[in-house]
């Protein structure tokens, strides 16, 4: 199963990973168009602190407590990815206490959302990897 | 200073209908160029700072920036201009030597770009090189000058101490130091996949990269950087810098505050200490004594390594070479004026030298007047840029390249050259550790190999074309050339024809 | 219509066979060249050794050669067969589009290069004894089969299937064949490989008399173009 | 515009007969042979190559000269009366062939190096000689050695192969061994000198192909005393076998394994001794690697080797029949003279067959 | 391991090859996270689904937010409509399982048939639990809020500006006034402990609650119990009257345990399971609000029920009933909760020491001892609350991360640099350059 794996060694905190993912859940055409005066509400994430960053987005665990924890079943993996029916959530946010990355968030719609890989977006892969000028991160198959 | 002289040389164009504040630009500017003004929200530049080295216009992802040069304009003419004028400025402010980065760029003529190649038709096939065997492999060291047969009449095979390429290119001497331990990385690691070899430069070997031995080229310069037994055996061969191309007869100088950690360990010599590589090797000081050198380094490898004696392209070149054909040297590599650097003099850089074609070809021949062409494999350098040049290098008559500075464009360099103020943005000449970071070995490696891929079916492009199978038919075949534009005299420098002929 | 090659001389020659509907034999034949160049509808038999391009373009008609045959036999051939009871020289059937050959001993370097199949057009070859390096470079349609009727060894020289992208070849041989480019998938072939070349493999067996069990006493090994491994992007587009 | 001046591409026929035993045959047969493959030449160029023809001077070196004019003879014949003793000289016998014309003066020496000047020089005899006939043809304007080995001799002209056979009575020399050569040159009006067989000493090649390393080798050549004064393929082949084999005294197979070694990937996969051998072959004579289409037939005191390019780009057939050994462009041309052969292949890429007198030199 | 599970396959197919019957008495989440995990294991068997309700599975917390219009009907459907079907489940709608058989291995029905078993699990939850109150019988409009039917019941006689009583001010009472606080009706909440939300908060945080619950109109009287109902008057203990409408009755639950603890089966409030969910009787499993397990925050036995719990003890239950050894022994209190734009997350037991920070509405309290956090409350700022979560559950030693720099600002950040490499880069060794 291809994921999306940080590695913080190369990780410069430029925050594009952040814009190329907000980017993607638009559906828009041109990044300057949509994401101008916005406060993009990215789905991945830069931690950032002294130096050290990286970048945190949803794991698709394969024990996802999101998933076994979320009281709608708006939440389900399905082929190793965690997604979330949008239709379903009311934005209880068990998820968001469930998740050991903090990789869920609260939305704008009222439902909470996550990095999908890409799936749901025009993109098709996930727009983080191809917009990290590092190789900080990867979309990759890596085994158990 | 009240007059401020130095005008910026570039403005930083910024599209507001594009630009979303993502501050990349800011972030990734080493230089300090952008920043972001929160109140009004926008983005701003001071274009003073900025070197044109591309870092923010290759990250904005909204493509909302371009560096142009300034159309500002001194009062010029043919003879003063706005070059000279600047230089003026900057010494009389500072007092000093002029300092700059990277090759010549200076209006020279590049003779590569005057040569044209050969092609088969009817006479002779072609050859499909994508599908049929084409090779490029190269030995690189001296030939047994003579046969020698045991008792039962078998040819005795024994080979002189020699290097393999899978391709005849090489990534030349680069210091770690001078670049950052990810550029080295990335050498070593493509060296290794590609089946070629990358050099060390003066600066020693990092520990970590011992295990790159077979595809490393220890040099040993006049400030022995690092030297020591193990650096000498963990090679594949060893250079002695005589000279470099870009800076012939001047020496080098690493400060000491770049003296740090690793820098300090590699070059074993005490932190904050300044790294001097002095004009000469004080040990030579004759064409004997260069002999002596290259023995002892023998003598301390067990004649197991091939020894390159690397000069910079000078107006003797030939005669110089001739005695190092004949100094026990394995393999001479010559360095055009276009070569190069990390910092150099400008007034040498610009005006010290000759260029590589006209040094190859004049040492090809002198060797091959005298005889001893066999005696030594050729390699040269100074601004080799494309696979075409790989060609017209090899027909004039070299055993293979190497390239330095296309080797860091691949790896991101955009030849702003500021290496010298060591905020390379690219993660390349530079020791910061937030900047060397930048250049990813894991992506670096692969675009050093997919550059020397790409050359290398070009190069079977080519040599197909001209119905040559095998490189060693290509070395110094000189008939697969013709010049254009050229005179009488550089032709017969080049040993070639004119097109048409 | 029987002919005296070396005496008319090879245009000469050619130009009496173009210009007749009968079936001709060739006696005294010493490379003369072209020989049945573009022929449709007979037999053409020579005694001797046709010189080059023998059956060049030919579209239909059959030779039979009673010796050996030299270079680029069936250059660029659209239609109809060839059979040499002897051996071929370099590039046999050259870009042949269609009709077969039969070759009861060896061939040469080069054997059907660029052989390419159009639309009901699939052209064949079968070479009894072995071939020289280079076979079924850049094949793009079409069977090539050798036997190695004559050989204890693996009956192709190097280089066999280079560039292949297209076409099956057959190669009888007591071993496998190591050292194939990248381009080229190496199966044993099984029972419907075998049927599949059955016909060829017959008339080859009644041309020339040999037995079909000894043909079928050793494995064939089957090399089609490996599609998982097309040429690598080589192309940057600048 | 003369051979020399610049570079001349050719493709060609060649064809060899070889008697194993010795036996001479007349030059006749090769005639039939070679002109079989009429098409295979454009009337440039023809030659042919005896062993053996002159038993009654084996012991001297024929030299077979053209010269322009008069002038370059008397100097040519000044300068071979300071070095060597001669033995003999005489116009080369022809007859008037229409289709041969422009022909220049065409004779023959059987010398022997004076023995003060060969003592003077500190050379072995045939590198004597060798020199002396680099002097010839690189500084006697208008006088040209085409043949100078023991026992052997060169024909050549410009037109077809069989009419310069006639040209020259071949049909009146018999010999062991007899090459011949159709020429195809693409680009240039043609000169006697440049005609096939290409000889140094015993050493004759006709040759079939264009070769595409010409200039490396040529300029690696160079470097060992060899000036290509005709700038053919052939010239540097011939020089290059002679450097290989009389210099350093390579064996001729040894030789095959640097002009047309193996591909590295050939030889990865070679037995260890055999592997060795050839990196080392390969290696140590880099530059005199010869790519590009040919077969070539070398002719030698004693024998006779055939070689294809690695590649087999050109044709190349043998055959043999009793003690006779046949080699050519196309079958047809030895089936022309011995239809019933014993034996007929091609010989691989790189394989040179070498054929040698079965009791020793003649 | 991230898991927190632990799972070893041991596969035990039983009674031969004749395939396995499983019986599932309730149908919520508990029930679905058993198919589920039975499903993984064994394709074949067959499951029976037995529910005294009519509907196709639901989110049962989800009826606040049906009133609210948040959902409707379809969309609370806990899994799709094929469920049933994909998992090849015979579902029994509106029957009651009234006893088991344990010797027989069957459950009788209240239709008298009886369904065998190789495997049961009992996961029937809870039921509301009215205490008793004078005057209460003669109450006309009162409803309990527990089910979707108590839902409807309520939502049909709900009418702009009537007045509701609420009795309870805990999770189902504050959820039931946000879910009917839509229909503009003016609401009253009575409630025994001086607190809203009692259970799950401290005082501070309960007060920011409650303040923020006044914004919305609702009207609390704490520390009070109804002494008696009048009509449509209910009379608190010091005597204030309080006119309604309607009256909703949210004291409460209890877990339904009647079906174990009548034949013998061990039970204390809940059914008593191992952390296999297997209770003290052979081939019986029991999960979800009628049960009781520790609680690895306070390593307490207790009935936790909330619903990631209850699916993670059916899938437990699953996985163990379709043959393959599995345990669950992650269970802790855990809260997240909505009311009127106010987010509550609480989680584990608030013993140990203190961290707190609050500002206005944004609280934050954790609790720690013994190197281990043991248990938090966030109001307002929520982000990334589950990495405190998961230190709980994890039971993560304190002293392997900066536990400064995580009480201030939950992140990975506060991991060693190794553990990120783990988390992020899905690491196992120690190379972490690659």
């Amino acid at each position: 199963m291809k994921r999306v794996y940080v590695n913080e060694k190369w990780c410069l905190g430029c925050h594009l990973c952040e814009y190329y993912c907000a980017f993607a859940s638009t559906g828009g055409k041109d990044m300057a168009l949509v994401l101008k005066d916005i406060e993009i509400s990215p789905r991945i994430r830069i931690e950032e602190m002294d130096g050290i960053s990286f970048a945190v987005s949803c794991r698709h665990c394969d024990e996802p407590f999101c998933v076994k924890g979320c009281i709608t079943g708006a939440l389900s993996k399905n082929d190793g990815i965690i997604t979330i029916d949008k239709e379903k959530c009311i934005g209880c946010y068990t998820c968001v206490l469930s998740c050991p990355y903090g990789a869920v968030q609260p939305s704008d719609d009222g439902a909470i959302q996550k990095c999908e890989l890409c799936i749901k977006t025009h993109a098709g892969v996930p727009q983080c990897v191809l917009g990290c000028p590092n190789g900080a991160i990867v979309f990759e198959e890596r085994g158990a | 200073m009240a007059v401020n002289y130095i005008y910026p040389e570039y403005e930083v164009v910024r599209n507001y209908d594009r630009c979303i504040a993502c501050r990349v630009c800011e972030r990734q500017c080493a230089n300090e160029v952008h920043e972001y003004l929160k109140d009004i929200k926008k983005m701003v530049a001071d274009d003073s700072k900025c070197v044109n080295c591309h870092r923010c216009v290759s990250l904005c992802p909204t493509r909302a920036l371009k560096i142009v040069k300034t159309d500002h304009t001194f009062k010029e003419n043919a003879n003063w201009s706005g070059k000279s004028i600047q230089e003026i400025y900057k010494q009389a402010e500072g007092g000093g030597v002029l300092l700059s980065s990277m090759g010549n760029p200076e209006k020279y003529p590049v003779y590569f770009d005057k040569i044209l190649l050969n092609a088969s038709q009817v006479t002779n096939p072609s050859i499909d090189p994508l599908r049929e065997p084409m090779e490029t492999k190269v030995l690189l060291g001296s030939k047994a000058q003579n046969i020698e047969r045991d008792e039962n009449g078998r040819i005795k095979k024994v080979m002189p101490p020699h290097v393999e390429l899978s391709v005849p290119v090489m990534f030349s001497a680069m210091s770690y130091g001078s670049i950052s331990y990810n550029a080295h990385e990335s050498l070593a690691r493509a060296a290794s996949e590609l089946g070629i070899l990358y050099n060390t430069g003066e600066g020693g070997l990092h520990e970590d990269f011992y295990k790159y031995g077979k595809n490393t080229i220890v040099q040993v310069a006049s400030g022995r950087f690092g030297v020591h037994k193990a650096y000498l055996n963990s090679s594949a061969a060893i250079e002695i810098k005589m000279g470099q191309g870009a800076k012939p007869g001047i020496g080098g100088h690493l400060p000491g505050a770049k003296i740090v950690g690793d820098i300090s360990k590699t070059r074993m010599i005490p932190e904050g200490s300044d790294a001097i590589s002095p004009a000469p090797h004080h040990d030579i000081y004759s064409i004997e004594d260069l002999r002596q050198l290259v023995f002892s380094l023998k003598e301390a490898t067990g004649y197991t390594k091939p020894v390159i004696v690397k000069i910079a392209a000078v107006h003797n070149v030939s005669a110089i070479a001739s005695g190092i054909a004949r100094s026990g040297a394995d393999i001479i590599a010559i360095d055009g004026f276009r070569g190069g650097t990390g910092a150099a003099p400008t007034r040498i850089r610009d005006h010290v030298g000759l260029p590589i074609e006209l040094a190859l070809a004049s040492v090809d021949k002198r060797l091959r007047d005298e005889g001893i062409r066999n005696n030594v494999s050729l390699v040269v350098a100074g601004s080799i840029r494309s696979s075409a040049d790989v060609v017209k290098a090899v027909a004039l008559g070299a055993d293979a390249v190497y390239i330095g500075t296309a080797a860091l464009i691949a790896l991101g360099c955009h030849l702003c050259r500021s290496c010298h103020t060591g905020k390379c943005n690219w993660g390349i000449a530079t020791q910061k550790e937030e900047l060397v970071k930048r250049l990813n070995p894991n992506l670096g490696y692969k675009r050093l190999v997919n550059l020397i891929t790409a050359w290398k079916h070009e190069i079977k492009e080519m040599m197909g074309g001209m119905g040559i199978n095998s490189i060693e038919a290509l070395k110094g075949n000189r008939l697969m050339l013709r010049g254009v534009g050229l005179n009488e005299k550089e032709l017969e420098i080049l040993g070639i024809k004119h097109a048409g002929e | 219509m029987n002919l005296l090659a070396h005496d008319l001389g090879y245009r000469s020659l050619n130009e009496i066979i173009r210009n007749t509907d009968e079936d001709v034999v060739i006696d005294r034949c010493y490379g003369e060249r072209f020989i049945g160049s573009g022929a449709s509808g007979k037999t053409i038999t020579i005694n001797g050794t046709p010189g080059n391009a023998l059956g060049a373009y030919l579209d239909g008609a059959t030779i039979v050669v009673n010796g050996n045959a030299q270079d680029a036999v069936g250059d660029t051939m659209n239609d109809g067969k060839i059979i040499i009871n002897g051996n071929a020289g370099d590039a046999l059937g050259y870009a042949m589009r269609g009709g077969k050959i039969y070759v009861k001993g060896d061939s040469g370097y080069r054997t059907g290069i660029h052989m390419k199949e159009y639309k009901d057009k699939k052209p064949v070859i079968v070479v009894g004894g072995t071939t020289g390096s280079f076979l079924g470079e850049y094949l793009a349609g079409g069977i090539i089969i050798v036997l190695g009727l004559n050989s204890e060894d693996v009956p192709v020289g190097n280089f066999t299937g280079t560039g292949m992208h297209g076409g099956q070849i057959f190669i009888r041989s007591p071993k496998k064949l190591k050292y194939l480019p990248k381009q080229v998938c190496m199966n044993t072939a099984d029972e419907s490989d075998i049927d599949s070349i059955k016909e060829y493999l017959t008339e080859f067996s009644e041309l020339f008399g040999v037995d079909m069990d000894e043909i079928l006493g050793r494995p064939f090994y089957k090399l089609t173009p490996n599609a998982k491994n097309p040429y690598k992007q080589m192309y940057t587009y600048n | 515009m003369r051979e020399g001046m610049f570079r001349n591409l050719s493709g060609c026929a060649v064809s060899g007969i070889f008697s194993k035993s010795g036996k001479r045959f007349s030059g006749e047969l090769i005639i039939d042979s070679i002109s079989v493959m009429h098409e295979r030449s454009n009337g440039l160029g023809g030659g042919f190559a005896g062993y053996g023809i002159y038993p009654e001077y084996k012991d001297f070196y024929a030299f077979h000269m053209f010269y322009d004019n008069f002038a370059a003879k008397k100097e040519c014949e000044e300068f071979l009366e300071r070095h060597f003793d001669i033995i003999n000289l005489s116009k080369i016998p022809t007859r008037k062939v229409p289709q041969i014309k422009d022909e220049p003066l065409i004779w023959r020496y059987f010398v022997t190096p004076l023995p003060t000047k060969l003592a003077s020089s500190q050379l072995d005899e045939r590198e004597f000689v060798v020199k002396c006939v680099f002097r010839i043809n690189t500084s006697i304007k208008g006088a040209y050695v085409f043949s100078s080995g023991k026992n052997m001799g060169v024909f050549k002209a410009m037109g077809y192969p069989e009419d310069v056979g006639r040209f020259y009575r071949l049909e009146e020399y018999e010999g062991y061994c007899f090459t011949a050569h159709g020429r195809y040159p693409t680009n240039t009006p043609g000169w006697w000198g440049g005609a096939h067989p290409f000889a140094l000493l015993d050493y004759s090649v006709v040759h079939n192909g264009e070769i595409s390393s010409y200039d490396a080798n040529r300029r690696s050549i160079e470097m060992y005393g060899y000036k290509c004064t005709l700038q053919t393929d052939t010239e540097v082949i011939t020089y290059i076998i002679d450097y290989l084999n009389r210099k350093k005294g390579l064996t001729l197979k040894e030789v095959c394994s640097v002009i047309a070694a193996p591909f590295w990937s050939t030889i990865e996969r070679k037995p260890q001794e055999e592997r060795e051998e050839l990196e080392f072959l390969r290696s140590t004579f880099d530059s005199l690697l010869i790519t590009g289409p040919f077969s070539i037939i070398v002719g030698f005191e004693g024998g006779l080797m055939a070689l294809n390019d690695r590649l087999k780009l050109r044709s190349m057939v043998v055959g043999e029949k009793d003690d006779m050994f046949y080699v050519a462009s196309e079958e047809a041309a030895i089936r022309v003279i011995q239809n019933d052969l014993d034996r007929v292949w091609s010989p691989k890429g790189g394989e040179g067959v070498i054929i040698t007198l079965e009791k020793g030199k003649s | 391991m991230c898991s927190g599970l632990s799972q070893r396959s041991n596969r035990v197919r039983g009674k031969g090859c004749l395939s396995m019957q499983y019986v599932i008495i309730g149908n919520s989440t508990a029930a679905v996270g058993a198919v589920e995990a039975i499903r993984r294991n064994d394709k074949e068997g067959s499951i029976v689904i037995i529910s005294n309700e009519s509907h196709h599975v639901y989110s049962r917390p989800l009826i606040s937010y049906l009133l609210l219009g948040k959902t409707d009907e379809h969309r609370m459907k806990y899994r799709g409509d094929n469920f049933y079907r994909d998992n090849k489940c015979e579902l029994m709608l509106n029957k009651t399982a009234v006893r088991i058989e344990p010797e027989k291995k069957q459950v009788i029905l209240d239709d008298g048939t009886s369904v065998s078993y190789d495997k049961l699990l009992v996961c029937t939850g809870s039921s509301p639990f009215v205490p008793p109150m004078p005057g209460l019988d003669e109450v006309k409009n009162k409803f309990t809020f527990y089910t979707l039917d108590d839902a409807r019941a309520l939502d049909n006689v709900l009418k702009e500006n009537m007045k509701v009583l609420i009795v309870g001010a805990g999770l189902i009472g504050l959820k039931c006034a946000e879910g009917i606080s839509k229909k503009n009706v003016e609401i009253t909440c009575v409630d025994l402990a001086p607190k809203v939300l009692s259970s799950i908060l401290d005082e501070e945080s309960s007060a920011i609650v409650k303040g923020h619950l006044e914004e919305h109109n609702i009207k609390f009287y704490l520390k009070q119990q109804i002494a008696k109902f009048e009509g449509n008057i209910a009379y608190l203990s010091d005597n204030t009257e309080i006119e309604f409408d309607v009256l909703v009755l949210a004291v409460g639950v209890r877990p339904n345990i009647s079906l174990i603890k009548d034949i013998g089966g061990k039970t204390n409030r809940g059914i008593i399971i191992d952390e296999r969910c297997r209770t003290s009787i052979p081939d019986i499993y029991a999960a979800g609000d009628c049960s009781e397990s520790i609680d690895i925050s306070s390593e307490e036995a207790k009935v936790m029920a909330l619903l990631p719990n209850a699916y993670m003890q059916g899938e437990c239950a699953g996985m163990n009933m379709s043959g393959v050894d599995f345990v669950f022994d992650k269970a802790f209190p855990m809260n997240s909760i909505g009311l009127f734009g106010l987010h509550i997350m609480t989680a584990g037991t608030y013993t140990g020491e203190v961290y707190s920070d609050s500002e206005q509405k944004n609280y934050k309290k954790l609790f720690y001892s013994n190197n281990r956090l043991n248990g938090f409350i966030l109001i307002g700022n929520i982000e990334k609350a589950g990495i405190y979560t998961s230190l709980i559950r994890e039971r993560t030693p304190l002293d392997t991360l900066n536990f400064e720099l995580i009480c201030k600002m939950p992140g990975l950040m506060a991991f060693s640099r190794k553990t990120r490499a783990e988390k992020l880069g899905g690491i196992k060794n120690e190379s972490i350059g690659a």
